[in-house]
């Protein structure tokens, strides 16, 4: 039997792989360009048994999330930029507190009200500093709505895996694009989790869920038990490799300016051009050996354009992944006008021709 | 004083014409750049320029001609 | 095989409404789609468009810059994607709502481009729904370049309209068969 | 005093970017009509807020500031207090004001800001395209209450008027529509009350005014605007409290 | 005229270099270890015609400011981690709105609660992401009493010079401690603002200052603006150098880590070791040139040492900046157990002797 | 029935962190009785606030967990949404539940949520060392007003309780104290009528406890318990709202 | 019933020395490890077990000996 | 010159109010000086410590492993603090509340370091003001170092005191006064 294939915008897919993943609760507050997901959601859930419930504020919702979490479920919430800010305590509290959860961010222009197209402002704020603290997220980045999907059930096995939150870090272009979405029951697991979540201290003594820790070695110690799971988290490292090694420049780009610079390859790499292309998956923990083998991978030292759809942001992922293993240079559009294959194609004939590395 | 009709504002929601009291206005065949089709005069006779239809348009549609003069 | 159109118009015209389900017949015909809106808050009264690709390999990039089909429903959007039309392309356009001028201007903007001037207002007017103009325009569209067939823009329009919007199916397929055989009438005159 | 077909001074002439029949455009036009009257241009501040009305500014020909969503109240107090010679004002929807915002505008209300607040009660989130709010009617249809709003789930409406009421450190507080003529000419007055209330020192202020929302009410623009005498029914109109003149 | 000494904790030394600064507005909300800021604050700033008020959360707090600040105030808040979190919707709209105002971090344990005691946790926080989209601070770590004070009150000066927030980031230890402060009037200059701020519209249209930019090319040119104030402001970067080039190793510290780790480097050189110590005073801009030319000082590749009290995120800009020209040795003590500067010794020591050099 | 001079059960015996005549030790322990009465230990889930009750899991021998400053209700929420069959219960300061935490409160219970909220009014932010918060009394000293709270500045005092009970979906209302033996048995009957109206699926309930905090009051244990009767003079007493039985 | 006062609970706060109806309690000069005066028998041959100070006793320092036998 | 001073005891026995004051006084003789306090939650009831550094260069850390003297005023404090104090370090210890065991763990403790047994506890109540212990053992510190002449004592106490607090000027004093001549008592008596 062929699976079934539906037109769908790439937060419909999120919001399907949701359910797929098993995801039982959402909690959210409505913000253009991810709508269609509280909508999906408020429909879908309650028919399968869920919860779905329209918080007062974003605040609210991550909070009604964390307290969902902490008694087993497999909750989740969507956003956008505004409102993800917002749930920057709650996110911090969710990482101490090692809950599991999916969060998704589906970017738009920034800062401040900024305005509703895509955008790739928020890397930063996804994969260094989520909240105050150490903590940190897993980050997927989706780039089609068959990835979207699939990405999205994955999600809520990591988040259990690790007891960590996930976020789905996506933005308004992949959000709003409607594409043929192969729906197939992904293999998720669940994860046994009597022995920790919260559920009435019946023949056994209360539990505690908590991230306070006054003595200053418990918290050291607490932090360095989250440092570590990171480092675990490394085996989930996904990336996509469009290069033989011989290419004299490697694109690097995620989510949907990954498309658009894919289809700037392809063009480039028919007619001859030395161009390969790299695409992170997992945003964090960041595929940094990954993009060292690829450095390393042939004699010549390469240029790495790093393209992105913010004001340069990634490119320091990738400058401090190399170390000095190849010429970076950043390719930066601040949102929200996109550059079309084209463009991107003029920028990377420009680049070989280039003799020195720009300074990032 | 005259009546005149902003047409360019008008968004034919017809709250005008419902609350005129004399039934003075109508909804038009025009369009207008936005696409809208607009209110026109009905019987513009009928007008007593009891100014409802300026106090319920939401559009600002209905001003004094002399305020508008081209 | 490669085509990528951009519609553009009002807001209420129906532009997303078309350009996804020209995108959905597409699937439903076996073929490579994407459907990128425009959208928010500025539709309001404003223009809005949308892009779809149809094509018989993997699509990367849903945007394009210079697309090879335009259907044009009003006045502004003539002039904001004309100039980004593909020389050698063509476009639709609502002969209502975009008038044909003589001026120089005019004539650099569509030169190396095939205009179809259609008067889509009144075709679906005819057709006993003002507002099916859009569909009007696919059923051009697709009655010049065949991409699906009868079956499946059935079963597309059908399933965009939702149990909710069951009962426009009829209006909307006419407005369709009028758009089609107005461009079969159009090529034959030619 | 301004008199109908009188095209407000401080309205700018842009064409409003509502949908038809929405009634943010009616009392935008009243705002400018008492800032006109109370000779306020000079002096005022207003506060955009997030919602279908963020485009205050290119409406109402005053100072404006764009304040992040639900926070305008805070944003005027910080205002107020380090020019208290200002007037200064909010335009919020029921999302912004009651949902988000609840604390930030009771609190303010509670300190007595001398700010005066309008909120815009369609019972829906209009720009984001008309999820459920706060003030939702029972059993109405919205996009993230597809089956109507429960009151098992989703609670009852929250009446804002009547708990700002309640505080001391309100000066005047009353509810409105502007659904039929007589309702537009009692609202204007409500303003002007809310305005001098701030003028005059005595306290925060705060109309709320009973809109339609056509587009997510999914209703043609008069049926909408008949509506509004359905949420009448859950929503009373009428001054809630006023604070007599100062002595 | 000798100048007045007291004996004040660091935050004491903050809010009466904001004093010092013109500061004349202060909203915040209590929060440990920063507490003597709002409570002297609330017996100053009344006295001298002031404004000060506690806000019923962070969150209202810094849109207080935000009020304050667009008719011209010299507005301040101040709170610690978590209630710094809670900012950042805030934070991105102060940024977009090119809005003045000085903000202060205390940092302390995180994530979540997590402790009172002192961290530099929000480094990542402060100058990657305060917010959504990719606006940006200007980052001030003072380490002493005295640079508390004289770098609260720049702050006001550079706040207005850049229309940008400016943040003073510190923590508990330099919060707490107390220690003599040299008080003298320090120059700071008011800028004109009559050309932006809002005042009523007296005699000229209508004044808007909106983030909001529906239009595309609109935002992204704001966003350009804003990036190119950033490298503006690189004018402003300070840093404390003590390294004759020649040193086999140099410590990089922040704040109240960098006075733990030059104690130790003052007893190494005594003794003869050739260790070098380099403090970045502005956090962002990063002083990149300085240490790059530290770097390339003298012929031999030098080993750079980055002692932090996180989990290490300082170390990636420093392994950003040098881009391979050196080694980079990453020391992070999770928060909140502090080392000792007997303890840093021994590491450096460790170091020196180390052939490779760890990967980051 | 629990009597004098038992050790609840399921109070753990470690020695509380509190200020010598602090009362959240009082309520500790009647929590603690209601708990072993109405046999809910086994199916309780406490939320712990930000604020001097922090540690509430030191003491409460049910699970715990901690919520966010303000955010219990929030928190509380997404528990009972995913799990009915649990009784849940916030335990929150006056700054927690009213100042930062009243947007998530206020919602809470305008929903409905089949909670219980008991939120402990010392007038003060205790932990962070006496700061004014909503509920301090006018003209009282605080940290962070050194003057005494000025209406004209901080605004009054703010009855929560009374907003509450104006709510339709709150099932249960009423404040107490606990500076004497009556209060103290009449807190706990309250504790068990809101617990079971909560276990009869009622709705919101919601118990305010004045209590006394000598510390920042600066006051000896003793006076400081006397002038809780002060609070009372603003703070009335009794039960605001109670839904009849359900049928 | 015998009552015990767990010394080492107490804070020495007064609260149920002021309430206790038979003056039966007295605040003592020992000190428990946490540095608080503790309370203790004034008149124990007073009390008539009424429970009050138990009621207003913050710490939980009155509990039934038998509960509490080491 | 450089002093290293951790003082240590109750939550309500003074020892931020000691160590501040030290740290005062030390800055008025002339000296860099910092101070470090631990605080908190945790503090009530529980033991509570600073550290003092008085120097005549400038000081780096305010941290210190190793100090050279503690003052210590509850038994915690003693097993906390005296493994930490420097070989050869000097305790000034409250005699009151911490009892000196002959066994050999405490001998093990104290070894290589000089501590100083006082009642600082008995002596406060002789005083006057059985508060004001923390005032015995800063006066009984300075009588051993000679840190701060009288004058400054009573300016920095003054200060610390505030108008607030005025009226207790004098019974600090005493207590100081009382620290001071019991360790003269007790050095003639060595
Ligand atoms: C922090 C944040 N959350 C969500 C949004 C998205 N948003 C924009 S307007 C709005 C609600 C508007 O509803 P309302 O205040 O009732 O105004 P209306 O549009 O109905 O006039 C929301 C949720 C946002 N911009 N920022
Ligand atoms: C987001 C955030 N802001 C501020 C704080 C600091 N804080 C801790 S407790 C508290 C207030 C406690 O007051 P209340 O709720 O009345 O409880 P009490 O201590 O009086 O019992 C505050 C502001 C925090 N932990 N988190
Ligand atoms: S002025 Fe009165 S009568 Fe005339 S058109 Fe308007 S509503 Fe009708
Ligand atoms: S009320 Fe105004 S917008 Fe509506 S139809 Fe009448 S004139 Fe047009
Ligand atoms: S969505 Fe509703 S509130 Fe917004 S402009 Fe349209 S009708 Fe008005
Ligand atoms: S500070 Fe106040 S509320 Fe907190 S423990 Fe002490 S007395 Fe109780
Ligand atoms: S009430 Fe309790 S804590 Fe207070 S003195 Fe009596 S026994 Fe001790
Ligand atoms: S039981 Fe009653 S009489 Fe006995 S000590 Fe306690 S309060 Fe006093
Ligand atoms: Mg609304
Ligand atoms: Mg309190």
């Amino acid at each position: 039997m062929k699976s079934k294939r539906i037109l769908v915008k790439g937060v419909e897919a999120i919001a399907l792989g949701a359910l797929a993943g098993g995801c039982n609760c959402y909690f959210g507050y409505p913000i253009t360009p991810q709508n269609e997901i509280p909508e999906l959601m408020s429909v879908e859930l309650p028919k399968r048994g869920g919860v779905f419930l329209q918080a007062e504020s974003e605040t609210s919702a991550i909070n009604m999330v964390l307290g969902a979490s902490a008694v087993g479920a497999r909750a989740m919430t969507s956003s956008s930029s505004p409102g993800i800010s917002l749930m920057s305590e709650g996110f911090s509290y969710l990482i101490a507190l090692e809950l599991p959860c999916v969060i998704v961010n589906v970017m738009r222009g920034g800062p401040g009200l900024g305005g509703i197209e895509a955008s790739q402002g928020d890397y930063f704020q996804a994969v260094k500093a989520p909240g105050h603290g150490d903590g940190k997220f897993l980050v997927l980045a989706p780039y089609s709505c068959n990835e979207a999907y699939e990405l999205t059930a994955k999600a809520f096995e990591l988040a259990e895996k690790y007891r960590n939150p996930v976020m789905i870090l996506s933005d308004a272009i992949l959000g709003q694009m409607k594409e043929p979405l192969t729906l197939k029951s992904p293999k998720i697991k669940t994860l046994e989790k009597d022995d920790w979540i919260l559920s009435g201290a019946k023949d056994r003594p209360g539990r505690v869920i908590k991230s306070l820790f006054l003595d200053s070695a418990e918290l050291a110690e607490r932090n360095l038990k989250l440092k570590q799971k990171y480092q675990k988290m490394e085996v989930e490292i996904k990336f996509e490799r469009l290069a033989e090694g011989s290419e004299e420049l490697i694109i690097v780009a995620f989510g949907s300016m990954a498309r658009i610079c894919k289809e700037a390859v392809f063009n480039l790499r028919a007619r001859g051009y030395p161009v390969g292309f790299f695409r992170p998956i997992t945003l964090f923990p960041f595929p940094r050996k990954a993009l060292c083998e690829l450095a390393e991978s042939h004699q010549k030292r390469k240029k790495f354009l790093v393209v992105e759809l913010n004001c340069g942001q990634m490119v320091e992922d990738v400058a401090s992944a190399l170390c000095g293993k190849g010429d970076i240079l950043s390719l930066a559009y601040p949102p929200s006008v996109l550059p079309f294959p084209e463009d991107i194609e003029r920028e990377i004939i420009k680049c070989l021709n280039l003799s020195t590395s720009l300074n990032v | 004083m005259k009546i005149k009709i902003l047409e360019e504002r008008c968004k034919g929601c017809g709250l005008c014409i419902e609350f005129c009291p004399k039934r003075a206005l109508v909804l038009s065949d025009r369009r207008n750049l936005l696409g809208y089709k607009v209110v026109g005069w009905n019987s513009p006779e009928k007008c007593n320029q009891c100014g409802i239809c300026y106090l319920m348009c939401p559009e600002v549609v209905f001003v004094r001609e002399e305020d508008f003069e081209e | 095989m490669r085509f990528e159109i951009i519609l553009s118009g009002f807001g209420g015209q129906g532009i997303l409404f078309a350009g996804n389900l020209l995108a959905l017949a597409g699937m439903y015909q076996g073929y490579q789609v994407s459907f990128l809106p425009v959208y928010g808050p500025e539709m309001r009264g404003g223009t809005c468009h949308c892009t779809v690709i149809i094509s018989d390999r993997e699509i990367s990039s849903p945007l394009v810059k210079e697309p090879g089909y335009l259907i044009v429903l009003n006045l502004p959007s003539f002039f904001k994607f004309i100039p980004r039309l593909r020389s050698g392309g063509l476009a639709i356009v609502n002969s209502d709502l975009v008038e044909r001028r003589e001026t120089e201007e005019f004539h650099n903007l569509t030169m190396d481009k095939e205009i179809l001037w259609l008067p889509l207002s009144s075709l679906a007017e005819q057709a006993g729904s003002p507002l099916a103009l859009n569909m009007c325009a696919i059923g051009a569209f697709n009655g010049l370049l065949k991409l699906f067939s009868e079956k499946i823009f059935k079963k597309a329009l059908r399933e965009m309209l939702g149990k909710d919007k069951a009962h426009l199916f009829e209006v909307n397929r006419r407005a369709y068969l009028k758009g089609k055989s107005a461009i079969k009438n159009l090529k034959e005159s030619i | 005093m301004s008199k109908p077909f009188d095209f407000p001074k401080c309205l700018k002439r842009n064409t409003f970017h509502y949908c038809p029949g929405c009634h943010h455009g009616i009392v935008h036009r009243l705002i400018c009509e008492v800032i006109d009257e109370l000779n306020l241009k000079d002096k005022t501040i207003g506060l955009a807020s997030i919602g279908c009305s963020c485009f205050l500014y290119f409406y109402i020909d005053v100072d404006i500031l764009e304040a992040p969503h639900g926070r305008a109240c805070s944003v005027a107090t910080g205002i107020k207090r380090m020019r208290p010679d200002l007037f200064v004002f909010t335009y919020q929807g029921d999302g912004d004001f009651s949902a988000i915002g609840l604390g930030d505008s009771i609190h303010a209300a509670s300190r007595g800001e001398k700010i005066t607040a309008i909120m815009i009660n369609n019972t829906v989130y209009g720009m984001t395209g008309g999820q459920v709010s706060p003030t939702t009617l029972l059993y109405q249809k919205t996009t993230t209450t597809p089956l109507g709003r429960d009151p098992q789930r989703e609670g009852y409406p929250l009446k804002v008027a009547e708990i700002l009421a309640t505080f001391e450190a309100v000066a005047f507080c009353a509810r409105s529509a502007v659904n039929n003529p007589k309702r537009v000419k009692e609202t204007k007055n409500y303003l002007k009350k809310a305005f001098k209330a701030q003028l005059e020192n005595k306290g925060f202020s705060y109309v709320e005014i009973l809109s339609s929302c056509p587009v997510n009410w999914r209703m043609d623009a008069v049926s909408a605007n008949y509506h509004v005498d359905k949420l009448t029914e859950v929503y009373p109109l009428g001054i809630f409290k006023e604070l007599p003149p100062k002595k």
